[in-house]
């Protein structure tokens, strides 16, 4: 077996068992905790498929933007102890997990993935951090566009939903 | 060709979505400034906007020899008559509905936001790229353009129900999403591209086995069915009708309905003669009249009852998708001309009369008809309409989707067409009872109200009869219609 | 070079437990998290796929979709925020007003 | 295109004078009629009666000159309406059968008219009385006259409005309106055998016109279709629409109640005129009356008119007995016709046409001055319910009335066929007749002579009694009541309005207005006009001489048994008790006919309702349901009750049984459901 | 003007109606005018068309039989391999509907005269009224299956918010009922309508509006289709026009209705189902056994001009739809069916006057009787000779006179007590005399009195269907027979309701207002006096109406037998 291979068996072991903990955990706070290192696990993965970039923008976005969003969102809704521990739904929860895995490795267990074959050898770190700068202000600028409005938008929309928590005149409806 | 001139070549046929983002902007820096809120500057703004746009999309439609059938910006986006006329659908649409909030004053928080018309705005992006897209980078993201705006709108009033229904419909939504990205990875991982159009990419995709082709591409249509509230992608309807508020509900009942199915219509032109395409959209719709038509008999709150009826429409013009021919896309369209007059009408006249009553359950409207005459014998015209009825356009467009699948049933003799076919008999059957549910309760029960009408609703009045107008219309003139279609779905 | 395959059991198994969050766990938190999970899982994939890509889709899409997520965090966890202030819950079972009566 | 229709030739025929006149005959009594009609109470209660009094003498006059003038067939015929290629003709026949009947039509109406004036002047309500008589006498005349069954058919059902209206006259009265209803309807029902023979006419003909039939049949006789071939059966057919209007067993019970009208009516409608037309119609079409049919009407008459008489023997009130005393004579009619004793039929016919008006009259003038005194008790406040047509509370009238007396013994002597009256002559042809036709045929046929004879001692006995009751005797009212003494003693003959035309009627009734000889018709110039179709018969001696000793001898019995009886017990025992009660007939009809029907209707009354209930697919849960104020509201509103709604609601409830409110449930129905639905279909491409 | 007078006669209430949305306030004065002098307007056109009316004998259902035609391609929609679909703006007049455009001008007029002390909301009211006005003739005039279908559920919604709004205690359920009833026949009818679109084309639009047949006459056309030559889908041309849907020869030969199909539905064929989903549609609206239950009710609780127009005409539409198009689009099934057909209409008589005998409710018994005689309008079909034909006809049009005095009268009786049972009321006669003659006119008019118009239908019918049997074979002769009972039973319940009512002592119910008892107004007078003159002058001068139809419904006999 391959360093890589280990690499990759180890961190996907990582993700999928911080991902089960997120599953069975009582605790939020711990589901938080599990969801970074579920994240961590694949911008692992991200790094051993070759995109390092991609890899640091998980870690940048994700662990840093939307885990941090949800520890916020842990913080603001506590409303007493209990309310961070929850009843669990173990053999329900297996259950699902067996039944969509199950079904959707039957289905696709013998597909012929026909992911592209490139004459050239697969990038190096450094090349495909210059080509995706390349290609999101050319081939994909449309979407690299949108998706500043789209922030935009979400921005001033989540704001007006938002302020609606501070603004203390307004009283519950 | 170099990047940098085809991206600069492009730009002209981004003018219309240019001018909303610009107005989007506009929006904002008038929001931001503007003190009071209280005048129509937004709406002025928007309006204009949309006009503009409108004329824009118009001339370049009708000026039918310049327009090439192009995709540009990289293959992301496509240019031609019937994205064109799409378009000139949305616009009309989205003017419909800021009207609809200006008109009425219960939409009052709605109406002196500027958020609500930036999210408008943004939604109809959203819509503009939806029809317009060729690859799936544009569909998703427009796919989500469209989306969240739409979550915030619905939480927008900020009472219980209001945020409960918003919450759902994101939960929903996104779980949607999720589901149409885990299809959107497996169909890049087995045709190797995303540019959905190209004939590369279908070659791929013919590629695949029967047995998995059919579940990755479902996956992927995922988000679409949750746009348009097709079965079994429907159960956030009901619960998002009844929290938020009508004004939203005109939006997300019209605009993202409109989009997502010249969407699928355009797939549906793509996969044509595929049977097993055909029935994976037979059976979605076959369940979803199902579903919408019977459960909606049973509704005693219009809310729900709207609700239902929407999911039963999405299936009647579903109905349009199977075929994937001509007469199918024409009558697609058709239909949704039809809709997007009625469906407002509806909402709002159900709007007004929720606000006299004090209620949405069907039992508050008794005796309506007799205070206002007028208002409920449109809304009569309208229910005829959905049900499909003369003398509306409702009745065409029914004929005409009918046509359309029994022509495609003629050709391949599927039992299952035979079956959605007798599934949506029967739901138009069950339909005249449910829309004619509410006209029972206002003609012929006795008023029982003791609020005091004193709305003054000449302009009420004057906004559902001219939308009413286009409908009744259309009725004695289908042909009209369906020739400027005939000619213009032949670019698809 | 790790075989595609990996990659794809990888991210079902991570789509499934994510599923099953978003399925069975009561609070809005662990539900977003699962969604979370599920948009991972398709990341993989992309990126898996994309690996050999000259146009880098794969990746391209991915960071399309991890901009994306964030945004909708961010507007889910505004309307969280505002949904406790209403009805100081966020148990996905106590928040059932709207429903067939 | 009627090519399965024999198709004749039916030409028309303009009107010549002689028709004109009789248009204008029969046109009078209408103009009368809406006039009259229309202006109602606006003009005074002489005036109108006057015109139409006028109207009917100039009427008659002209009837007469018609009838004098008449030589031969006249007919005309026009087109009434036509569909397309077919055409439907109205015509007219004009020959002396038409005119004679004209005149007797004519004339006792014209005395029913004078009579009335005074009759009816004190009683209430009469503005419409006169504009009924003539639009009974316009559509009488136009039976006549008429020569398309279908137009007959028109005139004969306007004959039983005329008379509902008129017998419904004094519709406070309960028994008259019930009476009105009773004729109308039994009437109604024999005439649905006019309209099937219609039907069969048009069917076999193409045509109704009698002569082009009576050409036809001439051509290809009834018999050749089978004697149960549709011509046959048009014969039978007409006949049963004859056995309602002229009062034949079984349907002949509506007679007797239709004696509550007014007397005058009863005299011209029931006695003189209507009764009579249905023995006209057959004559008329008598042609069609071939083989069974005949001996059907001989033995149906037969049963009439002994049953009739019987009938008569118990009845105790005066008018009823005349009316008995009619069908039992209507009896003799249809017998006669029934032998194809056609001249004789038509000569009994005019003759008890004018012997029963008068008979009638008289009765009527004595119920006149019961009536006097009853309206006088009644303005002297002491209103006391008295049947005034009750012979038990009369006698003794021969005194105080004698010129009523006098006109009613001359009838009398007609009615029941002494020598010398027109009666005896007539009723002789018939016998006569009978006799001829019994010794041809079969050995039955001597059971209808019997009966046919015994019928004259039969109607000879109660005659005699109601003569006894109401002329001799002392006045029995007193017996029971003292106060009507001082009105008895006032009591004086009648008006000279109500005189003229008993004096008129019981001259007629004498023999030499049909015949010189008063003891045999046959050489009378009644018998002797050509119009009628009869061979002459074969006198025999014995007959008349056998009828008078049996109606003389049974008068003498009757005189006998009733001159003394002074009190009168409702009590009878065995046979007497079946003639007193009708023969059962109205009870067996009531059970047999109405009841059922009236169950049957009940029945389909309730049918309607379940199906109703079955359409509306709750007739299973009606019972549960009987409270439930609105169905509807639960039917659709609800939706709970209905069967159809309940698999609905079944449907509806299964996709909406997920949606409690739970956004975690609605993703696991998205995806079970999603994933069944791929899965499926993975499996069945 | 000649060359529209159709489309006017037709249109001319929406003219009133737009006056209407003038006038405002509640004074119910204004409104009625305008109704009354459209529908007098229309009486006068419909008077006219009469008069001018020349009949001349054609075949039945050809261009050449129709006048005043007003022919116009509203729309063709092309849609795709199904063809095109033509629909055409087609009006006519032939004898079949000149009565029918006749009746319904008068009873309309009758109706709008009625409506006079309607107080409630009478804007609404007279506008649904007009709207009536504009689809009852409209259906009638409607050539054009799709204009026919369009006017005929127009029919259905005035008259459903006329029944439910304006209606007595059981409104709402009596007009759901009613709307449930029809609307379940007009879905019958509508897929008939759309199997006959589907299956049929229209080779003289071919000839005209497809480029590619120029030159062609329309026997080509027909030649080219039945022989294969003219196989293209989409250039077929499909209209609902009833002249050539007439023609068997316009069926496509594949078609569902074509003769190659021989597919058997439960053991009939497409062509028997069409024929029977047709039958069963236009029975309801006739309404026959046993589809009849919602006319009572309807009836019952409807106003009095609704009451009126509702038996006048509404009934006549389901009569004149089977003359109209069942028979002549279908002969053969048909004939076939006749014999059942004739079992209906003769059930119909029968049960509906047994019923009318127990019923204490005036106006339900003179509704059960409307059903009863609608039911020899349906014996006269079935017999389908000249005689029976034009006798159907005829009854239709003399009891759309009868029903509507009659549904007046009560209206009369009703207006002023509010209480309709015939035991509550005694000895009307003296309290009422004027109005008792009319009531016994109209009654007698109904009974089949001769002299009056119903006899005439009556007699007209039972001479057709006895001749049947031997002409066209389609219902044995013992069911006129048999049907004669029907005159007998409605003698009996009309008498017998004279009896109870009008004769007798004066006396009423306890509950009743006596003093409300006027007799009739001299208003109410004309208008009664009048329509019972228009009856017996159509029952002493038939050929008033029949020179007008009968040549037409001669011709649509022997159109029925050729094609059988």
């Amino acid at each position: 077996m391959k360093l890589i291979e280990i690499v990759f068996f180890f961190f996907a072991i990582q993700l999928l068992s911080s991902a089960l903990v997120i599953l069975f955990t009582r605790n939020v706070v711990y589901a938080a905790i599990a969801l970074m290192s579920t994240l961590l696990g694949v911008a692992a993965l991200f790094v051993v498929a070759g995109s390092d970039l991609l890899a640091v923008v998980q870690l940048v976005v994700y662990v840093g933007g939307v885990l941090i969003l949800l520890l916020f969102g842990v913080l603001y809704t506590y409303r007493d102890p209990e309310s961070y521990f929850e009843k669990k739904h173990v053999l329900l929860s297996i259950v699902t997990v067996v039944c969509i895995a199950g079904a959707l490795l039957f289905l696709l267990s013998d597909l012929p993935f026909n992911y592209p074959q490139l004459e050239t050898s697969p990038h190096d770190a450094t090349g495909i951090t210059k080509r995706t700068g390349y290609l999101w202000i050319t081939n994909n600028l449309l979407v690299f566009e949108v998706v500043a409005v789209f922030l935009l938008v979400v921005l001033v929309g989540a704001g007006w939903i938002a302020s609606h928590v501070l603004d203390k005149s307004k009283k519950d409806v | 060709m170099n990047i940098l001139d085809h991206i600069q070549e492009s730009l002209q046929y981004l003018a219309p979505e240019g001018m909303l983002v610009l107005a989007l902007l506009a929006v904002l820096f008038a929001d931001m400034f503007q003190a009071t809120r209280k005048n129509a500057v937004f709406a002025t703004l928007t309006i204009g906007c949309l006009l503009s746009v409108g004329v824009y999309v118009g001339y370049e439609l009708f000026d039918r020899n310049s327009i090439p059938n192009v995709e540009f910006m990289s293959n992301m986006l496509v240019q031609n008559p019937v994205i064109l006329f799409s378009k000139l659908l949305l616009i009309i649409s989205g003017i419909i509905e800021i009207v609809f909030i200006q008109v009425y004053h219960y939409s009052q928080y709605l109406r002196e936001r500027g958020e609500t018309y930036m999210l408008f705005l943004a939604i109809l992006l959203g819509c503009f790229f939806l029809v317009a897209s060729v690859n799936l980078f544009m569909v998703f993201l427009s796919l989500e353009l469209i989306s969240v705006p739409s979550y915030m709108l619905v939480a927008s009033r900020l009472d219980k129900k209001s945020t409960e229904a918003g919450m759902k419909y994101l939960l929903y939504g996104a779980f949607a999403t999720g589901v149409m990205l885990f299809g959107i990875s497996l169909i890049y991982g087995l045709t190797a591209g995303l540019d959905l159009f190209s004939e590369r990419w279908i070659l791929a995709f013919a590629a695949i086995p029967v047995f998995s082709k059919w579940i990755v591409l479902g996956l992927v249509l995922a988000a679409l069915f949750f746009k348009t509230s097709l079965f079994p992608f429907h159960p956030w309807t009901p619960d998002t009708y009844e929290g938020s508020s009508w004004g939203v509900l005109n939006i997300l009942s019209t605009l993202p309905k409109i989009a997502a199915f010249i969407f699928l219509m355009r797939i549906s032109a793509l996969f044509e003669g595929m049977q097993s395409y055909s029935i994976l959209i037979a059976v979605i719709v076959g369940f979803s009249l199902l579903v919408g038509n019977f459960s909606a008999l049973v509704q005693q709150n219009v809310r729900r009852l709207m609700a239902y009826s929407s999911i039963a429409q999405g299936g009647f013009i579903g109905m349009a998708l199977l075929g994937g021919g001509d007469l199918s896309q024409q009558s697609l369209i058709f239909y949704l001309v039809t809709y997007l007059f009625s469906v407002p009408v509806a909402l709002f006249i159900l709007d007004y009369f929720e606000h006299i009553s004090k209620g949405d359950a069907v039992n508050n409207f008794k005796g309506f008809g007799k205070k206002e005459p007028i208002m409920s014998i449109i809304f009569v015209l309208v229910m005829a309409t959905l049900i499909g009825l003369p003398p509306t356009a409702g009745f065409f467009a029914k004929i005409f989707v009918f046509t359309s699948v029994w022509q495609y049933y003629e050709t391949i003799q599927s039992p299952i067409l035979l079956g959605v076919i007798c599934v949506a008999v029967a739901g138009t059957v069950a339909s005249v009872f449910y829309y004619m549910k509410v006209p029972y309760f206002l003609f012929f029960k006795e008023f029982e109200n003791t609020v005091i009408l004193t709305s003054k609703h000449k302009s009420s009045l004057v906004f559902v009869s001219l939308t009413m107008l286009p409908v009744v219309v259309l009725f004695f003139c289908p042909d009209r219609l369906m020739d400027l279609l005939k000619v213009i779905v032949a670019y698809i | 070079m790790i075989p595609i395959d990996y990659y794809i059991i990888v991210s079902i198994l991570l789509f499934s437990i994510g599923s099953a969050i978003v399925f069975t766990r009561r609070n809005i938190l662990y539900v977003l998290m699962g969604i979370e999970l599920i948009f991972n899982a398709a990341n993989i994939n992309l990126v898996a796929f994309g690996q050999l890509d000259p146009y880098l889709n794969g990746q391209l899409f991915s960071m399309l979709i991890i901009t994306v997520a964030a945004a909708e965090s961010v507007v889910a966890l505004a309307i969280v925020i505002v949904l406790f202030k209403k009805l100081n819950t966020i148990d996905l079972n106590e928040i059932t007003q709207l429903k067939e009566k | 295109m009627n090519g399965l229709i024999p198709h004749i030739d039916v030409p028309l025929i303009s009107a010549d004078d002689i028709s004109v006149l009789a248009l204008t005959i029969f046109f009078m009594p209408i103009i009368t009629f809406v006039l009259l009609f229309f202006t109602g109470k606006h003009i005074l209660a002489p005036i109108r009666s006057w015109l139409a009094t006028g109207v009917m003498a100039v009427m008659f006059v002209l009837s007469l000159y018609l009838h004098i003038h008449t030589e031969g067939e006249h007919i005309s015929r026009w087109i009434w309406f036509e569909i397309g290629s077919l055409k439907f003709t109205a015509s007219m026949l004009v020959n002396n059968y038409s005119t004679t009947m004209m005149v007797i039509a004519t004339f006792v109406s014209l005395m029913v008219h004078l009579y009335s004036v005074e009759y009816m002047r004190e009683r209430r309500n009469h503005s419409k009385y006169f504009p009924y008589l003539a639009l009974f006498v316009s559509s009488m005349l136009g039976i006549i006259l008429s020569d398309n069954l279908m137009i007959t058919f028109i005139f004969w059902e306007l004959v039983g409005l005329a008379s509902f209206l008129l017998i419904g006259f004094w519709y406070e009265k309960d028994s008259s309106a019930a009476a009105a209803k009773k004729a109308f309807l039994f009437n109604k029902f024999a005439d649905l055998a006019f309209v099937i023979a219609i039907m069969m006419l048009f069917a076999n003909y193409g045509t109704a016109e009698i002569s082009v039939l009576k050409e036809q049949v001439s051509i290809t006789p009834l018999l050749n279709a089978g004697i149960f071939g549709m011509p046959i059966l048009i014969g039978f057919m007409i006949w049963f629409a004859t056995v309602g209007k002229s009062a034949q067993f079984p349907l002949y019970v509506w007679l007797p109640d239709a004696m509550a009208g007014p007397t005058p009516v009863s005299a011209l409608l029931h006695a003189a005129t209507m009764v009579a037309a249905g023995v006209f119609l057959l004559l008329k079409t008598s042609f069609f009356l071939g083989d069974w049919v005949g001996n059907l009407i001989t033995i149906i008459g037969c049963i009439t008119a002994v049953l009739a008489a019987l009938q008569a023997m118990r009845t105790f009130d005066a008018k009823k007995v005349l009316a008995f005393s009619t069908v039992s004579q209507l009896g003799y009619m249809m017998m006669a016709v029934g032998v194809g004793a056609n001249d004789a039929a038509f000569f009994h016919l005019a003759t008890h046409a004018f012997f029963k008006a008068c008979l009638f009259l008289s009765v009527g003038a004595v119920i006149h001055s019961m009536h006097h005194m009853q309206s006088h008790q009644f303005d002297h406040g002491q209103y006391k319910d008295l049947d005034t047509l009750d012979m038990r509370l009369m006698g003794g009238f021969r005194k105080k009335m004698p010129l009523t007396f006098v006109t009613y013994l001359i009838s009398y002597a007609a009615l029941i066929g002494l020598p010398f009256f027109s009666g005896f002559l007539s009723k002789d042809a018939i016998l006569g007749a009978l006799y001829d036709w019994a010794t041809v045929s079969n050995t039955w046929t001597w059971f209808v002579v019997a009966a046919a004879f015994s019928t004259v001692a039969i109607t000879a006995f109660y005659m005699t009694r109601q003569l006894i009751f109401i002329f001799f005797g002392e006045f029995r009212l007193l017996k029971t009541d003292m106060s009507y003494k001082q009105y008895f003693d006032h009591i004086t003959e009648s008006k000279w309005l109500i005189n003229i035309p008993l004096i008129a009627l019981a001259t007629l009734s004498i023999w030499f207005f049909f015949s010189i000889n008063p003891l045999h018709a046959q050489t009378g110039w009644w018998m002797k006009q050509s119009f009628v179709s009869g061979e002459h018969h074969v006198f025999h001696f014995f007959i008349p001489i056998l009828a008078s000793v049996l109606s003389i001898g049974a008068a003498v019995i009757a005189a006998n048994r009733y001159k003394n009886v002074t009190v009168f017990v409702d009590r009878y025992v065995g046979l007497t008790k079946m003639f007193a009660q009708n023969f059962y007939i109205e009870k067996s009809m009531d059970v047999l006919l109405i009841r059922p029907v009236m169950l049957v209707a009940e029945l389909c009354g309730s049918t309607d309702r379940w199906i109703n209930h079955l359409i509306h697919g709750k007739a299973y849960f009606i019972l549960v349901l009987a409270q439930c104020a609105d169905v509807f509201d639960r039917w659709i509103i609800d939706g709970s009750v209905h069967l159809v709604s309940a698999i609905i609601n079944g449907i509806g409830s299964f996709f909406r049984s997920y949606l409690k409110g739970n956004v975690q449930q609605y993703f696991y129905f998205t995806f079970i459901a999603f994933a069944l639905i791929l899965v499926w279909l993975a499996w069945y491409l | 003007m000649a060359t529209h007078v159709l489309s006017i006669l037709i249109f001319l209430p929406l003219f009133g109606l737009l006056g209407l949305l003038f006038i405002q306030g509640e004074d119910q004065r204004n409104y009625r005018w305008v109704s009354i002098a459209v529908t007098a307007a229309q009486l006068i056109l419909s008077v006219y068309l009469f008069v001018e009316f020349k009949p001349e004998y054609f075949q039945f259902h050809s261009y050449d039989s129709l006048v005043y035609m007003e022919k116009g391609n509203w729309f063709q929609l092309s849609l795709g391999n199904l063809g095109i679909l033509s629909i055409n703006y087609f009006l006519g007049v032939d004898g079949l509907n000149l009565s029918m455009i006749l009746l319904s001008s008068i009873v309309l007029f009758a109706g709008a005269c009625a409506s006079w002390n309607i107080s409630k909301q009478p804007k609404g009211y007279h506008a649904l009224y007009l709207l009536l006005c504009v689809s009852i003739p409209g259906c009638f005039l409607a050539l054009d299956l799709f204009l026919f279908f369009l006017f005929f559920e127009f029919m259905l919604l005035p008259m459903f918010f006329l029944i439910g709004i304006w209606g007595g205690a059981r409104r709402e359920y009596a007009s759901m009922k009613f709307f449930l009833y029809t609307l379940f026949g007009s879905i019958l009818i509508l897929i008939v309508f759309i199997v006959l679109i589907i299956s049929t084309y229209n080779p003289a639009e071919m000839m005209e509006y497809v480029p590619s047949n120029a030159g062609y006459s329309i026997l080509d056309i027909q030649k080219g289709i039945h022989t294969g030559e003219l196989q293209d889908q989409s250039s077929i041309i499909h209209s609902l026009d009833l002249v050539q849907l007439s023609n068997p020869l316009n069926y496509l030969p594949t078609g569902l209705l074509g003769e190659s199909n021989t597919t058997l539905i439960l053991g009939y064929s497409i062509r028997t189902w069409c024929f029977i989903a047709l039958l069963v549609g236009f029975l309801i609206k006739l309404p026959a056994f046993p589809f009849h239950t919602w006319l009572p009710d309807a009836h019952v609780e409807a106003p009095t001009a609704v009451s009126v127009v509702l038996a006048g005409i509404l009934l006549k539409i389901g009569g004149y739809g089977l003359i109209r198009i069942a028979w002549p689009l279908f002969p053969h099934e048909a004939a076939e069916a006749s014999w059942w057909v004739g079992l209906i209409g003769l059930v119909t008589i029968i049960y509906a006057a047994l019923v009318a005998l127990i019923q204490t409710d005036l106006k339900k018994m003179i509704a059960y009787s409307s059903v009863s005689h609608m039911g020899f309008v349906v014996l006269g079909l079935a017999a389908a000779t000249t005689e029976g034909i034009t006798g159907a006809v005829y009854q239709m049009f003399s009891h759309g006179l009868i029903s509507a005095l009659l549904f007046l009268l009560v209206g009369v009786l009703y207006d002023r007590t509010h209480d309709r049972m015939i035991p509550n009321y005694r000895g009307l006669i003296s309290k009422m005399p004027a109005y008792s003659v009319i009531v016994t006119i109209a009654f007698f008019a109904s009974l089949g009195l001769p002299g009056m118009s119903g006899f005439i239908a009556e007699i007209l019918i039972f001479i057709g269907a006895f001749q049947s049997a031997q002409i066209t074979g389609t219902i044995p002769t013992w069911m006129p027979i048999v049907a004669t009972l029907g005159l007998l039973l409605s003698a009996a319940y009309y008498l017998w309701t004279i009896q109870r009512m009008f004769f007798g002592k004066f006396s009423t119910h306890a509950t009743i207002d006596r003093t409300a008892l006027t007799d009739i107004t001299f208003s109410e007078k004309v208008l009664l006096y009048s329509l019972c003159g228009l009856v017996i002058l159509f029952g002493l001068f038939p050929s008033l109406l029949l020179d007008k139809i009968g040549p037409s419904m001669e011709a649509w006999s022997s159109f029925f037998i050729n094609m059988k």
